[in-house]
C-alpha cells in the first residue's frame, strides 16, 4: 500500500532529541504517505509525544531532519507549519474555555485563510471563513452546538472540538495525540468514526495517531510504528504488526504494566 | 509558559460572551450604546455645569479604558503602567502646541497617536513575551521609567510644574472667545462624546474581527492557539499598540481638561486607578470599562465630598469587587439578566 | 452603591442651568440677598502625603481666624463658611476646584501649596473669574507661561525670596569659609531655582568658590544615607539645601550621624515648615535657618502672633510655621479688599472683579507682621531668618538673633523677570 | 579610601533596608506564587507602630539602650495582621494572577488612609535614640553603630531564613509545598496552614523591617506607594521568589544608587530602571529566579 516512489507528506530522517544527558528520542525514521493512517504505539515514556513535538516544529530536533511536503521544516515553528497544513490535536482537553464552538473553529479558519491581521469586519460573517466553519461543523456533527461556549460542552464533544479545530485548518496531515483518552470505550469508536468520515470529507492527506487502545489501532490503522525508549522498534503494516508476537508483547505488556 | 497562561485564562470564567449572538449581546449592546450616547448628549441640557465638567474626565478615561481592556479583558494582560500613555497623550499635545504651534485638537490627537506608537513599539516588543505578574511588573517599570524621565528632563517637559495644554480649536473652529468652562462643557464635551462613540465602534469592530478572535484564543490557551496558526506574541504586541493609542487619545482629552500635562499622570498609582475602573465596570464585558469610568468618577466625587478618607472607601470597594463581584457591575447585571431570562 | 450614585444627578436636576450661568461667568450672588447669605470661602490644601504638614498649618490658622471674624460679624456683615478640599495631583485638584466654583459656588478660593497645582489652577481661575488667593508661591518659569498679568489670582509671595535672603545671610556670616560649596536640593523646579539663585548670588559678590557636589533628591525619599555619604566625600565648607518636607530633618539627622555637621556650615532657606522636627541633637548651632514670613518665637512679635502661637501650642502641642501666616494674610487681605469695594459701592455687595481691583495697594496686619499687596498681585512680606542657637527651652533650635528683610529689597519688582533682576540688582549684605 | 568605604557602607546599608523590605515578598511568592503590592504599606505600618510603641515605652522606664527590643516587639506584634490578610487573599488563590495585583492594590489604598487616620498627615520619626550607640569608624569612614546593626540584622535574617527553609522540617515542608502543592497535600501537608504561616511570616518580615529601619530615617504616608517600585526593582533583578535574589537585587540597587550619587547624581533614579529593564529583556527570570515565562 505504501509506495516508496512518491514523496511522503511528512518524513523524518534519523531525528533525535536529547535534554542534557537524557535522550528522549534517537535515530527515528518515519514516513507518512498520502492516504495513510499510521498509529504510533509504545509504552509511556517511549518518546511518542516528543516525536510529535519534533515533527510539528514545537521543539527542534537535536539530530536529523524533518521534511513536510518535501520542505525541510527547520526554522519554521508550529504556527507556520499549522497554516501550511500540518495540524495537531492534543492529549489534554484544552480548547479555549471562553470561546464558542463557532469562534474556536473560526480561529483556525482565519489563520488558514490568512485573515490574521484583519482588524475589522466580523470574523464570523466572513464568507469563506464561515464556509470552512460550516463544513467542519457538519463533518463533526457540531451544527447545532455552534454557539455553545466550549467549556460547557460535554467531555467527549470537547475532545472532538479539539480535533475539529485542527481539521478546520484544512490540513494535509493531522497528528492526533490520543483523541479518545478519557472517552468511554463505548464512545471511542464513535469518535474514531466521525473523525475518519471528517478526514475523508475534508480530504486530509494522512493521519498519525498516538493511541494505547490496541483495538482502535488494529481496526483503523494502515500501518503501525512502535516505539520504546526513544527508539523505533517496529514499522509494519497492521496485519504483520499484530502477527509479530514479541514486539506486541513489548508494547502491550508494558501497556498492561502502566495501565 | 502554558501553565502561567492557562492560569490567566481560567480566570475569565464569565467570558466575553459578546461573541455569542444572544439578545443581550447583540440588540442589548447596540441599544446600550445608542441610549448611552443619547443620554450623554442630553446631560449638558439639564445637569449642573459641575457634573457636565465631570463628563470630560469620564470620557477621557472611557476611551483610554476601551484600549486598556483590549489588553486586559480580551488579551488577559494586566498592565500596571498604562497611565504612561495617558501622560504621553497629554504631553504630546502640550509639546505640539508649544514647539510646533499646533492649536487644533486634530493636530494634537495625530501627534499623540504618532508618539504613543513610537513609544509603545519597543515596549510592546519586550512586553509581548510576558503574561501574568511579569507583564504587570514590566509595564509598571516602564511607566515609572517614564515618570522619572518627565521629572529629570525638565528642559523638555517642565519637570514637576508640567507643561501648559492650551485651549485647542475644534475642526479648525476657534472658541477662544468662550470661557474655558463654557468651552469644556459645550463644544468640547460634544467633541469628546463623538470621539468616545467612534472609539467604541472601532473597538467593537476590533474585538469581533479575526484578529480579535486570535487575541482571545491566545489568552485562553497559548499552545493550542499556536497550533491553530495564532501568532500569539505578535497578536499581543498589536493589542498593546492599539491600547497605547487609545490611552494617548484619552490623555489628550485629560490634558485639555486640566490645561496642564504633569508627571503625576504617569505615576503608577494612576495606572492603578485605570485598573480599578476596568474591574469596577467589569473587564469581561465590552462596555464594562466605560461603565467603570462613569461610576468611578461619580463615586470618587461623592466620597471626597463626604469624607477626607475617601481612599479607604475606594480600597474597600475594590477589594469587595475583586473578591465578591469579579464580574464587576456589568458582569453582575448580565448574570442577573440571564437568570431572569431563564425563568 | 447605585443609590448613592444617583444622588448627584438628583441634586443636579434641582439646579437646572443656573449653576453654569452663574458659576461659570462668575457673577456672584446678587447684592439684594447677599448680606444675609454666608460668605463661602473654598480652601484647597494638602492634607496627606509629604506636604500634609504645610497644609495643616494653613487650615488651622484659617479656622482660628474665621472663628474670630465670625465672632464679630464676619466679613462685610456676612458670616464666613469654609469649604475645604484636599490638594492632590493637578488633574484631580482642578476637578475639586471646579466643584468649589460651580457647585459650592464659593465667593473665593484660598490655599494651594504645590507649584504644579497652582499652575493648573491659575488659568482656570482667570477663566472662571474666581478670586483665588494662593498661599505659597509658584516657580518663576511656570508663572510666566501660565499666569501672565493675572486679574483674579493673587500670590502671598514669590518663591525664591527665602533663598535670596539666606544666600545673603550665608555671605554675611560665612564669608571667607566658602571655598567648597555643595547643594542637596529637591529634584523639582523650586529646588533647582533656589540652588541657581544661591550660586548666582555667590558669583555676584565675587565669592571664590568651587561647587563640589550637586545633588537632587526625589521628594519624599526617606533614606538619604547614600546622599550624605556622597556629600561627605566632597568635603564641603557650606551645604545649601532647600528641602522643605519631612526629608529635611531626616537629611539633617543622617548628616549629623556621620559627622557631616561637625566642620561644615548649613544654609536652609525654608527650614521653617519642619522647625519643630529639627531636633537639637542633630541640628547644630550656627545654621542659616529660614522661617519665611513668620517666626513663632520672635521676641518682637505682635500681640496677635503671640496670641495665635499660644492658642496653637495649647490646641496642637506644636508650634506654627509660616503657612499659618500665609493663610491668615490671604484671609485678611480678602477681608480688606471686600470692605474697600463695599465702601466704594456704598454697601451693595461687590463683584469679584471689583474686589480684585480693590486689593492691590492694601496693607494688612498679618501674623508675622505687616504685609501689603503689590500691583502685580504678589505680596510684600517681611522674611525672618537667622543663625540657630540651642539656648532655649525647646528640644529644637531657635534663632540666636532674628534677622529680617523686607521683600521690597529681595523680591523681584513688579513685571520684572526674576533672573534678569537677580543679575542687575544691587543687594546689600 | 575612607570616603570610598563610606559610600560603600551607605550603599550596603540601603541594600540592607531593601532586603528587609523584600525578603517577606520573596518568601510569600516563593511558596504561594503571590505578589503582594502592599508590602510597602506593611513596612510603613511596622515603622509607624514601632515609633509610637517606642516613644511610649521609653518614658515608662524602658532603658534607652533597649529601644531596639521595643521596635522588634512592635514589628512582631503588628506582623500578626498577616493572619487576617491571608484569609482575605485566600479568597482569590484560584483566580488568575492579575487578581493578586488588584486585591493587594486595594490594600494599599486602605492602608494609606488607616495610617493617616491614626498618625495624621505628618511624617513620623523617632527621637534620635539611634545615636545612643554612637558611631563606629570603619577604615576611617564614620557610620552610626545602629546602621551597622541594621546591616547585621539583614544578614542575620538572610542566614536565618536560609537555615529555616533549608534545614528545618517545617522549612522543607514549605519548599515541598512550593514545588508541588497537590503532592504535598497528598502527603498530608496541611496546605492551608502552610499558606497561613508563610504569609504571616512574610508580613512580619516586612513590619519588623519597617520598625527596625525607621530610627535611621522617618516614615510618611507616601512610602507605602513609593517603596513598591524599589521593591519591584529588587525582586525583578534578583528573580521572583528567590532569597538569594532578594539579597543580590538589594545589593545591586543599593550600591548602584550610592555610586550614581557620587559619580553622576543625575542618573540616580534612571539607573535602577535601566538595569531592571535590561534584566527583564535579557534574563527575564532575574539573576536567581526560576524561568519567568
Amino acid at each position: 500500500m505504501t509506495s516508496t516512489q512518491q514523496t511522503p507528506l511528512l518524513e523524518a530522517q534519523g531525528v533525535g532529541r536529547s535534554y542534557g544527558q537524557f535522550i528522549a528520542l534517537e535515530g527515528v525514521d518515519l514516513r507518512l504517505n498520502q492516504g495513510e493512517f499510521v498509529s504510533l504505539v509504545g509504552p509511556n515514556g517511549a518518546g511518542k509525544t516528543t516525536l510529535v513535538n519534533v515533527l510539528t516544529g514545537f521543539v527542534p530536533p537535536t539530530h536529523g531532519r524533518v521534511h513536510f511536503m518535501g520542505r525541510d521544516i527547520r526554522g519554521s515553528n508550529s504556527v507556520e507549519l499549522s497554516t501550511r497544513g500540518l495540524a495537531r490535536a492534543f492529549q489534554l482537553v484544552n480548547v479555549f474555555p471562553d470561546l464558542t464552538v463557532r469562534d474556536t473553529l473560526t480561529v483556525a479558519a482565519c489563520s488558514q485563510l490568512g485573515l490574521r491581521w484583519r482588524l475589522f469586519g466580523d470574523a464570523r460573517s466572513h464568507r469563506s471563513a464561515a464556509e470552512v466553519v460550516r463544513a467542519t461543523a457538519a463533518a463533526f456533527r457540531f451544527e447545532d452546538a455552534l454557539d455553545i461556549v466550549a467549556s460547557s460542552l460535554p467531555h467527549g464533544k470537547r475532545k472532538l472540538l479539539d480535533v475539529a479545530s485542527a481539521f478546520a485548518l484544512r490540513p494535509k496531515v493531522v497528528l492526533l495525540d490520543e483523541p479518545t483518552a478519557g472517552v468511554s470505550t463505548a464512545d471511542k469508536h464513535g469518535v474514531m468514526e466521525t473523525l475518519l468520515v471528517a478526514a475523508r470529507e475534508m480530504n486530509v492527506g494522512a493521519i498519525l495517531l498516538i493511541e494505547h487502545d490496541m483495538d482502535l489501532v488494529r481496526r483503523y490503522s494502515t500501518r503501525i510504528v512502535a516505539m520504546q525508549g526513544g527508539r523505533k522498534i517496529a514499522d509494519q503494516p497492521t496485519d504483520d504488526f499484530f502477527s509479530n508476537e514479541e514486539i506486541l508483547s513489548v508494547v502491550v505488556g508494558k501497556l498492561e504494566g502502566t495501565a | 509558559m502554558s501553565t502561567v497562561f492557562t492560569s490567566v485564562a481560567s480566570g475569565h470564567t464569565a467570558s466575553l460572551r459578546d461573541n455569542k449572538p444572544g439578545w443581550f449581546a447583540r440588540r442589548g449592546l447596540q441599544a446600550a450604546i445608542f441610549l448611552g450616547v443619547v443620554a450623554l448628549a442630553a446631560v449638558p441640557q439639564f445637569a449642573d455645569a459641575y457634573y457636565v465638567s465631570l463628563g470630560i474626565p469620564f470620557m477621557a478615561y472611557a476611551v483610554a479604558l476601551l484600549g486598556f481592556n483590549l489588553l486586559f479583558g480580551y488579551g488577559g494582560l494586566l498592565s500596571f503602567g498604562h497611565a504612561l500613555f495617558l501622560a504621553l497623550g497629554a504631553y504630546a499635545s502640550a509639546i505640539s502646541a508649544r514647539h510646533f504651534g499646533l492649536t487644533s485638537i486634530e493636530g494634537m490627537l495625530l501627534c499623540a497617536v504618532g508618539v504613543s506608537l513610537l513609544v509603545a513599539l519597543p515596549i510592546a516588543f519586550v512586553a509581548s513575551r510576558f503574561v501574568g505578574i511579569f507583564f504587570g511588573m514590566l509595564t509598571l517599570s516602564f511607566g515609572m521609567l517614564f515618570y522619572s524621565f518627565l521629572n529629570k528632563f525638565y528642559h523638555l517637559t517642565g519637570g514637576d510644574s508640567g507643561m501648559n495644554v492650551p485651549q485647542p480649536t475644534l475642526l479648525g473652529r476657534s472658541y477662544a472667545a468662550m470661557g474655558k468652562m463654557e468651552f469644556l462643557t459645550g463644544p468640547f464635551y460634544y467633541y469628546c462624546l463623538v470621539l468616545l462613540a467612534l472609539g467604541v465602534l472601532v473597538m467593537w469592530g476590533i474585538v469581533r474581527s479575526p484578529y480579535g478572535l486570535h487575541l482571545q484564543a491566545a489568552r485562553d490557551n497559548e499552545v493550542k492557539a499556536s497550533y491553530l496558526g495564532v501568532k500569539t506574541r505578535q497578536v499581543r504586541g498589536v493589542a498593546f499598540l492599539i491600547s497605547a493609542v487609545y490611552g494617548a487619545v484619552g490623555g489628550v482629552i485629560l490634558g485639555v481638561n486640566t490645561g496642564l500635562a504633569d508627571p503625576e499622570l504617569a505615576y503608577w498609582a494612576h495606572s492603578g486607578h485605570l485598573v480599578f475602573m476596568a474591574v469596577l465596570g467589569g473587564f469581561q464585558q465590552f462596555l464594562g470599562p466605560v461603565v467603570g469610568a462613569f461610576v468611578f468618577i461619580l463615586l470618587q466625587d461623592e466620597l471626597q465630598a463626604v469624607t477626607q478618607y475617601w481612599r479607604f472607601f475606594l480600597g474597600v470597594v475594590l477589594a469587595a469587587l475583586v473578591i465578591g463581584m469579579p464580574g464587576g457591575i456589568l458582569g453582575t447585571v448580565r448574570a442577573l439578566w440571564n437568570r431572569w431570562r431563564k425563568r | 452603591m447605585s443609590d448613592n450614585l444617583n444622588l448627584p444627578r438628583r441634586k443636579a436636576l434641582k439646579k437646572i442651568g443656573t449653576g453654569m450661568a452663574l458659576g461659570a461667568s462668575g457673577l456672584l450672588s446678587a447684592p439684594a440677598f447677599a448680606q444675609n447669605k454666608p460668605l463661602k470661602i473654598g480652601v484647597i490644601a494638602p492634607r496627606g502625603g509629604i506636604a500634609g504638614t504645610a497644609g495643616e498649618g494653613g487650615i488651622r490658622a484659617m479656622e482660628w481666624s474665621v472663628a474670630k471674624l465670625n465672632a464679630m460679624n464676619g466679613i462685610g456683615g456676612r458670616k464666613i463658611e469654609l469649604v475645604i478640599q484636599e490638594e492632590t495631583t493637578p488633574k484631580e485638584t482642578i476637578d475639586r476646584y471646579r466643584k468649589l466654583v460651580l457647585q459650592d459656588r464659593v465667593d473665593a478660593v484660598h490655599g494651594v501649596i504645590s507649584s504644579g497645582v497652582s499652575l493648573a489652577l491659575a488659568p482656570a481661575a482667570e477663566q472662571s473669574q474666581m478670586l483665588t488667593l494662593l498661599w505659597d508661591g509658584t516657580t518663576q518659569d511656570g508663572v510666566k507661561e501660565m499666569m501672565p498679568n493675572p486679574k483674579y489670582v493673587f500670590r502671598a509671595i514669590d518663591n525664591e525670596v527665602d533663598a535670596v535672603m539666606s544666600s545673603l545671610l550665608a555671605i554675611r556670616h560665612f564669608k571667607g569659609s566658602m571655598a567648597r560649596v555643595a547643594g542637596i536640593n529637591p529634584d523639582y523646579t523650586y529646588g533647582r531655582n533656589t540652588w541657581t539663585t544661591f550660586t548666582a548670588i555667590l558669583k555676584k559678590f565675587g565669592i571664590a568658590h568651587e561647587v563640589v557636589a550637586e545633588q537632587w533628591v526625589k521628594v519624599g525619599t526617606m533614606d538619604l544615607t547614600s546622599n550624605v555619604a556622597a556629600l561627605k566625600t566632597a568635603k564641603p565648607d557650606v551645604i545649601f539645601t532647600s528641602m522643605v518636607f519631612a526629608d529635611l530633618p531626616v537629611f539633617m539627622r543622617q548628616a549629623h550621624n556621620v559627622g557631616l555637621t561637625e566642620n561644615c556650615k548649613f544654609v536652609i532657606p525654608a527650614a521653617g515648615w519642619q522647625h519643630t522636627a529639627m531636633k537639637k541633637e542633630f541640628t547644630p548651632e550656627g545654621v542659616v535657618f529660614g522661617h519665611s514670613t513668620m517666626y513663632f518665637d520672635n521676641p518682637a512679635a505682635s500681640p496677635l502672633q503671640k496670641e495665635f502661637v499660644r492658642w496653637y501650642a495649647d490646641k496642637y502641642k506644636d508650634y506654627p510655621h509660616w503657612e499659618s501666616d500665609r493663610a491668615y494674610f490671604c484671609l485678611q487681605l480678602y477681608k480688606a479688599g471686600v470692605e474697600r469695594a463695599l465702601a466704594a459701592k456704598s454697601g451693595s455687595w461687590p463683584s469679584s472683579i471689583e474686589i480684585a481691583m480693590a486689593m492691590p495697594g492694601l496693607k494688612v496686619e498679618s501674623l508675622g507682621g505687616p504685609a501689603s499687596m503689590r500691583a502685580d498681585h504678589i505680596a510684600n512680606q517681611v522674611i525672618f531668618q537667622g543663625l540657630t542657637t540651642h539656648k532655649n527651652a525647646y528640644d529644637f533650635p531657635t534663632l540666636a538673633s532674628v534677622e529680617t528683610m523686607s521683600t521690597e529689597q529681595i523680591q523681584k519688582p513688579a513685571g520684572a523677570d526674576f533672573w534678569q533682576w537677580l543679575e542687575s540688582t544691587k543687594f546689600k549684605v | 579610601m575612607a570616603s570610598l568605604i563610606g559610600i560603600l557602607m551607605a550603599g550596603v546599608f540601603h541594600a540592607a533596608a531593601l532586603f528587609l523590605l523584600t525578603s517577606g515578598l520573596q518568601l510569600v511568592f516563593g511558596v504561594q506564587r503571590i505578589v503582594n503590592l502592599a508590602c510597602g504599606s506593611l513596612y510603613a505600618l511596622g515603622a509607624y507602630v514601632g515609633i509610637s510603641f517606642t516613644t511610649w515605652a521609653l518614658p515608662q522606664g524602658l532603658p534607652v539602650p533597649m529601644f531596639p527590643l521595643a521596635l522588634l516587639a512592635a514589628g512582631l506584634v503588628v506582623g500578626l495582621i498577616g493572619l487576617p490578610l491571608e484569609r482575605l487573599i485566600s479568597t482569590i488563590y484560584k483566580r488568575p494572577e492579575s487578581f493578586q495585583l488588584l486585591l493587594t492594590f486595594s490594600l494599599i489604598l486602605v492602608f494609606q488612609d488607616v495610617l493617616r487616620f491614626f498618625w495624621g498627615a505628618n511624617p513620623q520619626q523617632l527621637a534620635n535614640v539611634a545615636m545612643h550607640y554612637g558611631s563606629v569608624s570603619l577604615w576611617g569612614a564614620q557610620m552610626p553603630a545602629y546602621n551597622v546593626f541594621v546591616i547585621l540584622l539583614a544578614i542575620a535574617t538572610a542566614v536565618g531564613l536560609g537555615w529555616f527553609l533549608g534545614r528545618t522540617t517545617l522549612g522543607k515542608m514549605l519548599r515541598a509545598t512550593a514545588e508541588n502543592r497537590e503532592a504535598s497535600a497528598a502527603m498530608g501537608v496541611n496546605v492551608r496552614m502552610v499558606y497561613l504561616l508563610v504569609f504571616t511570616l512574610g508580613t512580619t518580615l516586612s513590619t519588623v523591617g519597617g520598625a527596625m529601619v525607621v530610627p535611621t530615617a522617618a516614615v510618611s504616608l507616601q512610602i507605602g506607594v513609593d517603596l513598591v517600585v524599589e521593591a519591584f526593582a529588587v525582586i525583578v533583578i534578583g528573580g521572583l521568589g528567590s532569597m538569594k535574589g532578594a539579597a543580590a537585587g538589594a545589593l545591586i540597587v543599593g550600591l548602584i544608587r550610592a555610586a550614581a550619587l557620587v559619580l553622576y547624581p543625575e542618573v540616580e533614579v534612571l539607573a535602577t530602571y535601566v538595569i531592571v529593564l535590561g534584566i527583564l529583556v535579557f534574563k527575564p527570570s532575574g539573576l536567581f529566579g526560576k524561568a519567568a515565562v
